[in-house]
């Protein structure tokens, strides 16, 4: 159940297939679910240029540990995988990375989605931009929709 | 008692320190120290705390030895 | 947009590298969920060797196709990737691939839990499974949790 | 009118074939296909059908043309 802070850029989609490899449990698992952060080039209708990503050194690990624990504890994940990125990030960088493995679905689609919104929520990183006129502090996180849907009709054929 | 003392992102900017310490007696609170390391600065709202890098709420005691550490929204992911 | 079924195996992880890099639209979203499920070795409790998956040639696309568009049209994706094989499948084969991207995290993993509730519940594909003794229909897919999981609370600390 | 039927996995099985067509006058219904195609059997409460690859509920009225397919609840993904 690795958590990682990585200083330099990594390729999310190869560190599932590495990761993934080295579990050994080929068969085991019916159900992956993957969620990747990746810088994008404009926030709050600016252009952004770069970003530093500060972190508190010791409990932003400590904090991830816990949120994986927990989400274990939860559903029943086999594994998770928990990459982010911290320091000087540029855009299309893969920031963060989340993956759960199970042996079914739900529990691996929401184990993921538990981490990533505890961890946008309360895990300890603040993300500074660099827009044309200086830089900036992300203020907050939003709630992760462009607009709020209606529940799906699960009874439409 | 002496207490170690954090600061992250805007809060180290506006402090212009990333970190440092305080010696009290007992009964020391978080907003004692933010009081005082703050220069008397009104507390944020949206502020955060931490003690010994576990979020708390309201306004807890210290101990002896505590790391407390003050920061903005986190804006991580 | 693409849906396509796979008469033969493919690697989920490089098919979503391979068509992300495709998109060609680097910065221009912050956010891709992946769902997928692959072949186990055992299910209800025994030991399964392979598997034959049925569709229903023209069926299949066209629900597929009409799930990704209300998908699309209820969440802010910009783009969706469904691959599902059909035919002889082995254990560990990919069997399922769905990817979203998007600007926002919940779009994107949202548009992935509604396109693989409802292709499990609705899209016309049948599993028959070679057992020790002999082949069997699957009946009925799952709900896909091992446990009903309690809400995560979300205002712990 | 003529229909097109189709029969997949388990009914394909059991009833021996992928495909067949049936004429009929008009006021045909999906129960009536049924029975003629499953030589009277009772038609089991799982089974789904689709009409020119639309699933449909209830027993609907068929047309000139349309394509019935009989098949059990899905289990792909």
């Amino acid at each position: 159940m690795p958590v990682e802070l990585r200083p330099a850029p990594f390729d999310a989609l190869a560190e599932v297939k590495r990761y993934q490899e080295s579990l050994g449990a080929a068969g085991k698992f019916g159900a992956t679910c993957v969620f990747i952060g990746k810088m994008r080039d404009f926030n709050e209708g600016e252009e952004i240029r770069d970003m530093t990503l500060e972190h508190y050194p010791g409990m932003t690990e400590k904090h991830l540990d816990e949120i994986c624990r927990q989400a274990k504890g939860q559903w029943r994940a086999l594994d998770i995988l928990v990459l982010h990125r911290v320091g000087r990030i540029e855009i299309s960088d893969d920031i963060v990375l989340i993956a759960a493995w199970s042996a079914h679905r739900g529990d691996a689609m929401d184990a993921t989605r538990f981490i990533i919104e505890d961890l946008k929520h309360k895990a300890p990183f603040w993300k500074k931009e660099t827009v044309k006129n200086g830089e900036r502090w992300v203020e907050k996180n939003t709630s992760g929709y462009s607009t709020r849907p209606a529940p799906p009709d699960k009874n439409k054929n | 008692m002496s207490i170690k003392v954090k600061f992250f992102a805007r809060m180290r900017e506006e402090l212009g320190r990333a970190e440092d310490a305080m010696e009290h007696a007992a009964g020391l609170k978080v907003s004692d120290v933010w009081r005082e390391m703050s220069g008397g600065r009104e507390m944020p709202d949206s502020l955060l705390v931490a003690i010994n890098m576990e979020h708390v709420k309201g306004d807890p005691e210290l101990k002896d030895g505590d790391e407390v550490a003050f920061f903005p929204p986190v804006t991580g992911g």
